[in-house]
């Protein structure tokens, strides 16, 4: 029997030990925070720093009617739901068929994660040019062999094509979570579902797949945060085109922020992403919030 | 025709030889009860006979069929684990389900199975909880309630009440006998408790060290042990074995031949106490034990031999005190050097 | 010893310098260099945070062409005073006017490029097609049609596709000059959606659709550089420093097929080929603005270039910036591609490119701070339409509007 | 010992064969780099495919001579592992004390560590340079190992909460009894028995590090610059470049892979069986 | 004084109220037994006074010092999980010597005491194994060897022999009683296990749903119990309570007064199963228990009042067959209405 509530120690412990981390972590939301807000309210282009000025909300105004702004959001969606939905299946799928031993387990496993080590740069660029390349890329070879018409996947699927490049990257980080999520599964309980006559499939969906709760949980929440914000991979690849097709929220800042240099705009934008995030958190709280505190 | 025949059995867990070749033939509906020290492979020979483990050597029949290498999935066995196993996510009621719902049986079919198991086991009130809210003995419950739910062709139960008291002991020891009775299936049961195993057993089997020791019904057991092994082990407290020099000449000129240079075994309540001077067996008491309806006695004879002895009604005496002791040799076992029975002469 | 810390961008000339700054810094004991490296795109992005933010990292900056003379109003640079032996008055006019705000240099040329032709003699001829110094823009679609045979694996023309104002719209914006178009009018309002433009566009999607590569939109300067030389395009209208590339035989299977012309023209010769150079500069902050000094002055002298030539011959030296570097007789045989670079760099003006007159500096941007994020969303557009997910003119009106919400937002009009 | 022979496992065999295909087929664009880091460039843009060739060196010399890689190096190697370390010193004890002493507001406090990793980079770029500016950190490497350990440190907290609450508690209440303090429990159960938790942690802390390209490249200038903001200049410079921009990848990710490799042992420990029952 | 005091001790589980408020007083180097029902709260109690769980209500006083918020590492309490809770990464030794190392012990005091655990728990052979290596009752002497290598001022021990087969728990009984001698440490110790109840408590402490029912010596316990719920908790198998309207008009006769309408209580002991027709108190076989030494013979009466009566020697009764039972009153604890205790007419 284990208490999860109270323990006799006493709560002081508990709270410093978590002090470092929060006051650390609020002071280096807070600041930043603070100057956003700021920055968002006035006149604040890099490039023009003498014109400057209180100009109330017509930052966030110009970030909401920009025309993009519409596909932006759906396409931050779509790429947020699209890649947790790939690399939780994928995942629980790859780490389930790495779990039981082999020969070369490790290797595999190794393999299986490798290309989470790749920087998200050479990540896109790779994909674009030497796999999806209509003329000279792995793909437009593979289908001119079987005589097919290589598929221009840049301006015919971008949105597809920075998906299959982000979830490439981001599979192998939920596979490592859920491959070491595994090790904790119980040995007996296992026996004691095949005891219960449960064949492979319904040990799968009772016991396995409730035991990966937390990690699915950790999984989509953490890739959330970092899909939100992927522009690296969309800047190098289509650079958010063919037209808008596949420019998201992110894409939308960096090109106020980086090219157009234009930080008050960023900044709201950058606001208004931490409130699309939000809500989204919200959401994806009530999907998976109740297997965190199991 | 024998319903489950264990042919040979070895396993071995790396270097160690847990299992050294157990030869066992189980009718069908028999209760058959395993006991042993800690550590002699019960659960191991349970666990190969549901499959979770590999059989390194020998074969496994049931009902005619050779399940060696059939998964435990399809085996139709129901087992209570020594550890229990609970699933931690599911509550109560959901563990005792699963075999159910994983079978598709009719939802109120299970709600009444289940109920009718957690009547038995007392867990009415904790269907909705979550095994780490429960105490031991509830867990304890919850892997008996799994088992039980379902109607398999053998049943394993790994000292399935440890950790209940006495009142509730008694009480599902019951319970697991009138559902054997109710359902006839074979059951396979490993205990350390003596009543349990008494009562319970059509066949006892003691097992030592990966070995089988002694096959045979509770009371024959008890009162045909094969070996030294046995007599001590079945019957608590256990049987006086004291090897034959130390013991009073009377008892000496009784032994027969086989048993030179061997050791004698009474049981506690051969041996009577009695005010010093009564008898030539001197001895002093060391320690009292008063259980309530009975005592034990413990006292050592000025030869060095021990015993303990059996009284049901309370004592008077002080551990220190002298006395006199009176041993029923009619009831004694007699053992030859290497520890066998050797028939009394009585019997030759 | 001083540190100077230099914010290059990466390509071969730039790493080049780095490599032979060794002889700079053994010349000048008490200055070291350091050096940053970085991609065009990120660089122009560090080196403006830095500037605007007065971050201070750099003592010297890599800046293009668009920044130079921005920045240099601005007054984020330092006026650069050159000494005699530099010989200020050997850098080529255009290159120079553009780095210059009445008349004061901000920035020191290192490289310079135009725009040009370069096609696949070996196709030409086959064809039986001649093409001339001056093309015309008809004359390539036909002979891009005569050309393109796919199923060899050659496309009749590659041009650049992907988006960003540095990428499609760069060679856009010199198509759209010669069809007499231009970015703003006088009074600064955009002029994407008038008649050049979609009738360049209209042009330029229906000659790539028919003629181009597949993955058109995909395409800027690099994917092109690997087409071509792997012998997939037949012509390509782009930055004459590719000339040393395809012509180099370690890079290019079509090394002695190539041949050069001036960029194609339309309506009008005004700003059909592109004017653009890297430059060295010092922010207005720096404290250690006299050996920044000195180092650009090497850097962008001519014994520089001598230097250059001496260690890697004549091939490799950094062209665009220097008449003498043309006039040397050594230079114009190691380069097949010396007089038609020369040539479009002359004929380009960046005070003037536009048939009807224009407000803006710039052949192929406007320099102004805006232009960046019109560019890109222009361009996000052009690839749009080529790519088929929109028409032309969708992409025009779209376009249009966006430039003008940019423009509104930065108060050149209401 | 006669012991049966153990019967050839078709599932073994199909589980072994493709899983080892899925791995292959699935780091195939990895392989593809790999190869042509080996290539010159004018093999690299070969169609189809050049796979028979001689292997060449030209393009890692070709990036060792144009920039000193062993100070990129060294920089990723301090900065990642520097923040790696400071990200696990500030986590663990607050992940610990989440998941073994939770309270109502524990969730909360994990909910909002997570959502200060809501603003995108790029919108708190000018903010975070003053900052950095101001506090002298620019273009420092203990800059960057602070700015990584901090934009790090929720996944981490997150990360390690959940790996923790898969520890019985009985095993640290044991070890609470038999006299281990605060640090003794940390020490000899929650480290040994969260090794798997811990060391897939601080990996990820290690590679999300090494790969930080945005911070890198903007915090940093000639000094503290790591791998990352390296390959910011091999990423489409003038004229080809895919055989040393393979080879800058290749030596970019080979010090992680490998370090990868050695910490399968401790990502893989599963430790908790029959501890309680 | 008193050592260790538990005031008015409350525990909550969310909504689950499983201490209810319990007061009690443990002298230095006492040896009390908990015992209860499964879910009475024995372990939770053990919990709080460890350390290992907030007190809800209540104050603990150990040896004069309030510990109610003390930290479980500095209250020098050492503790055998009822779940074992063994450090799975570490080798049986290691698991023995941790506490000690932890206390820098001195290596060679270390090895001492940790092979001398070993010996008293036969665990010599399996010190380098881990704890997934062992079988149950391994596993739960490690747990023991645990806690005993340590010298605390105060051993929790949580249903420390279930697990155990009868030869052994016999013997770790006694090594726990001549610990206790030696260290003469206060020793809290939950069983289940009558025999053991019996044996080794100075004091046992009845517990029924969070609240203390009696607290006594063993014996007065089984002589004197406060009330029906102890008087049936003791003693195996548990005394018979049948309501007086049950019982022959001759047991009647002989209830105090204040039982009128409640039960009475006999031990299987005072009830001696006789040939039909010798006593007017007809039954009826139901069951036999033969265990060996003794025999439980379990009738019904026509009355429809249901007994176990216990025999020292094998019997030859059948189910079913007709017998006499004699009651012997001398004995009997009677009960009011509500369970509670009335002294019987020779007390009054
Ligand atoms: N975490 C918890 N949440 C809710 N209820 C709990 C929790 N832990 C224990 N309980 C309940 O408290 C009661 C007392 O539990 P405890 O473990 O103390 O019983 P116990 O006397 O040790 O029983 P056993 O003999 O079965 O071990 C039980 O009914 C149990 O279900
Ligand atoms: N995985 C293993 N590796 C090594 N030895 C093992 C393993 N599992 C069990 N053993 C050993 O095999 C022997 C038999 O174990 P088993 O669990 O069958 O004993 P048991 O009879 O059930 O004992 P208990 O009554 O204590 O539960 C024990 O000595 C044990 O240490
Ligand atoms: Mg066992
Ligand atoms: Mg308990």
């Amino acid at each position: 029997m284990s208490s999860t509530a109270a323990q006799a120690a006493p709560r002081l412990v508990p709270r410093l030990l978590q002090a470092p981390a929060v006051v650390t972590l609020f002071l280096w939301m807070i600041v930043p925070l603070v100057m956003t807000l700021y920055f968002s309210t006035i006149r604040y282009n890099l490039m023009q720093p003498d014109q400057s000025g209180f100009i109330g909300l017509a930052n966030y105004e110009f970030f909401i009617t920009d025309p993009s702004f519409g596909t932006a959001v759906v396409n931050t969606l779509l790429l947020i739901g699209s890649v947790i939905a790939i690399s939780v299946v994928g995942g629980v799928a790859l780490a389930l068929l790495v779990n039981e031993p082999f020969p070369g387990r490790g290797i595999v496993r190794m393999l299986l994660i490798s290309p989470f080590f790749v920087m998200p740069t050479v990540n896109a660029l790779m994909w674009k040019h030497m796999m999806m390349n209509p003329i000279y890329g792995v793909f437009a070879q593979i289908a001119q062999f079987f005589g097919a018409t290589p598929v221009d996947f840049m301006a015919d699927w971008p949105m597809t094509a920075v998906v299959i490049m982000v979830s490439w990257q981001w599979l192998p980080f939920a596979c490592l979570i859920f491959i070491t999520a595994l090790q904790s599964l119980d040995r007996e309980q296992m026996e004691a579902a095949r005891m219960d006559g449960a064949t492979w499939f319904a040990q799968l969906r009772y016991l396995v797949l409730p035991h990966l709760a937390r990690p699915v949980a950790v999984v989509v929440m953490i890739e959330m945060i970092f899909l939100l914000s992927v522009f690296a991979e969309i800047f190098t690849t289509t650079g958010g085109g063919p037209g808008d097709a596949s420019t998201n929220v992110a894409f939308l800042i960096f090109k106020q922020a980086l090219l157009n240099f234009d930080a008050g705009v960023a900044s709201a934008g950058a606001l208004f992403a931490v409130l699309l995030a939000n809500i989204v958190a919200i959401f994806l709280v009530r999907l998976i919030g109740k297997s965190l505190d199991k | 025709m024998a319903f489950l025949q264990l042919q040979g059995i070895h396993k071995r867990f790396g270097p160690v030889h847990t299992i050294k070749g157990v030869d066992l033939t189980i009718e069908r509906g028999e209760f058959v009860v395993f006991v042993g020290p800690s550590g002699c492979g019960k659960s191991t020979l349970l666990r190969l006979i549901a499959g979770l483990e590999r059989i390194d050597e020998g074969r496994l029949v049931l009902d005619g069929r050779d399940i060696t290498d059939v998964p435990s999935s399809q085996r139709d066995l129901a087992m209570v684990f020594q550890s229990y196993a609970l699933y931690p996510h599911m509550t109560v009621e959901d563990n005792m389900s699963f075999a159910l719902r994983l079978a598709k049986a009719d939802p109120a079919e299970i709600r009444q199975k289940v109920g009718r198991a957690a009547e038995i086991l007392n867990l009415g009130a904790y269907l909705k909880r979550l095994p780490k809210e429960l105490s031991g003995g509830q867990r304890q419950r919850v892997a008996i309630g799994r088992a039980i739910v379902r109607s398999p062709k053998v049943f394993l139960f790994d000292e399935p009440l440890s950790n209940l008291d006495a009142a509730l002991r008694g009480q599902t020891r019951v319970e697991i006998a009138k559902l054997h009775r109710e359902l006839g299936a074979t059951t396979i049961y490993v205990t350390h408790d003596q009543v349990e195993a008494m009562t319970l057993a059509d066949r006892v089997v003691v097992l030592k060290d990966g070995l089988i020791e002694q096959v045979g019904s509770p009371l024959e057991l008890y009162d045909r042990p094969a070996n030294r092994f046995v007599a001590q082990f079945i019957g608590t407290p256990q049987m006086n074995v004291v090897p034959l020099e130390q013991t009073p000449t009377l008892v000496r000129s009784e032994a027969p031949a086989g048993a030179a240079g061997g050791s004698v075994g009474l049981r506690p309540e051969s041996i009577v106490v009695q005010p010093a001077g009564s008898t030539p067996v001197e001895a002093s008491v060391e320690l009292i034990e008063a259980l309530g309806a009975e005592t034990l006695v413990y006292v050592r004879t000025s030869a060095g031999a021990q015993f303990a002895a059996r009284q049901n009604s309370r004592s008077t005496l002080r551990p220190g005190e002298r006395v006199s002791l009176t041993l029923d040799t009619r009831q004694a076992h007699w053992f030859d050097t290497a520890g066998r029975v050797v028939p009394g002469r009585a019997a030759a | 010893a001083t540190e100077l810390v230099i914010a290059t961008v990466n390509n071969g000339h730039m790493i080049e310098m780095q490599k032979l700054a060794k002889n700079f810094e053994a010349a000048n004991p008490d200055i070291k260099l350091k050096w940053v490296t970085l991609e065009e795109g990120v660089l122009r992005q560090r080196v403006t945070t830095d500037i605007a933010t007065k971050g201070g990292q750099f003592d010297i900056m890599t800046i293009g062409m668009y920044e130079a003379p921005i920045w240099g109003k601005k007054g984020w640079l330092q006026e650069l005073k050159t000494d005699a032996a530099y010989d200020v008055d050997d850098l080529l006019p255009a290159i120079r006017n553009g780095l210059s705000i009445d008349g004061k240099l901000f920035a020191a040329p290192f490289y310079g490029e135009s725009s040009m032709l370069m096609y696949r003699k070996d196709l030409a001829d086959k064809a039986g097609v001649t093409v001339g110094d001056k093309p015309t823009w008809d004359q390539i679609a036909d002979l891009a049609k005569k050309i393109h045979n796919p199923k060899d694996g050659v496309y009749g023309i590659c041009l650049r596709g992907k988006p960003g104002w540095g990428d499609n719209m760069a060679f856009l914006s010199t198509l759209v000059n010669t069809y007499g178009g231009q970015w703003f009018d006088m009074s600064w309002k955009p002029q994407i959606d008038s008649k050049p433009w979609k009738d360049a566009i209209t042009f330029y999607v229906d000659l790539l659709k028919n003629y181009g590569p597949p993955g058109s939109a995909g395409n800027s300067f690099n994917e092109i550089l690997s087409l071509y030389n792997a012998g997939k395009c037949g012509m390509w209208i782009d930055a004459t420093i590719a000339a040393s590339f395809i012509t180099d035989p370690k890079q290019s299977k079509v090394a002695d097929k190539v041949a050069f012309a001036n960029a194609p023209t339309k309506a009008t010769p005004k700003g059909a080929n592109w004017l653009w150079s890297w430059n060295l500069a010092i922010p207005a902050g720096s404290k250690k603005a006299a050996e920044a000094q000195k180092f650009i002055q090497w850097a962008t002298s001519k014994d520089y270039i001598q230097l250059v030539a001496k260690t890697n011959g004549w091939a490799n030296v950094p062209t665009g910036t220097r008449k003498s570097t043309y006039a040397s007789p050594e230079f114009q045989k190691a380069a097949k591609f010396a007089a038609a670079e020369k040539a479009a760099i002359d004929s380009a003006n960046p005070n003037d490119s536009t048939l009807p007159k224009s407000p803006y500096v710039g052949v192929q941007f406007a320099a102004i701070p805006e232009f960046q994020a019109i560019g890109l969303a222009v361009g996000q557009q052009m690839s749009a339409a080529l790519s088929g997910k929109s028409t032309v003119d969708a992409a025009l009106k779209a376009s249009q509007a966006t430039a003008d919400r940019e423009m509104k937002k930065a108060g050149y009009y209401k | 010992m006669s012991t049966r022979p153990v019967p050839f496992d078709w599932l073994q065999a199909l589980r072994t064969v493709a899983a080892w295909l899925v791995s292959l087929l699935y780091v195939f664009p990895l392989i593809f780099l790999f190869v042509t880091a080996f290539k010159t460039e004018l093999q690299a843009i070969e169609v189809p495919t050049l796979w028979f060739f001689t292997p060449t060196l030209e393009a890692f010399h070709e990036v060792q001579e144009r920039s000193d890689y062993l100070l990129f190096a060294k920089n990723s190697i301090i900065t990642s592992v520097g923040s790696t370390l400071l990200g696990l010193l500030l986590a663990a004890p607050a992940a610990y004390a989440m998941a073994f002493f939770p309270t109502q507001r524990t969730k909360d406090v994990l909910m909002w560590m997570l959502s200060t990793k809501f603003m995108p980079a790029v919108g708190a770029l000018v903010p975070v340079y003053v900052m950095a500016q101001k506090t002298h950190l620019l273009d420092s490497t203990l800059g960057l190992t602070i700015v990584f350990a901090l934009s790090n440190l929720p996944i981490m907290v997150w990360m390690l909460y959940s790996h923790f609450k898969e520890i019985p508690h009985e095993i640290l209440e044991a070890a609470r009894m038999d006299g281990a303090g605060l640090w003794g429990e940390f020490r000899h159960v929650l480290v040994p028995l969260g090794m798997g938790g811990l060391a897939s942690t601080g990996l990820l802390c290690l590679v999300l590090s090494w790969n930080e390209a945005f911070w890198s490249l903007n915090l940093s200038a000639a000094n503290a610059g790591t791998l990352a903001a390296l390959i910011a200049s091999y990423s489409s410079p003038e004229g080809l470049f895919w055989a040393k921009l393979s080879a800058a990848s290749l030596m970019a990710i080979a010090p992680i892979v490998v370090f990868g490799w050695f910490s399968q042992k401790q990502l893989v420990q599963g430790l908790t069986f029959g501890a309680v029952k």
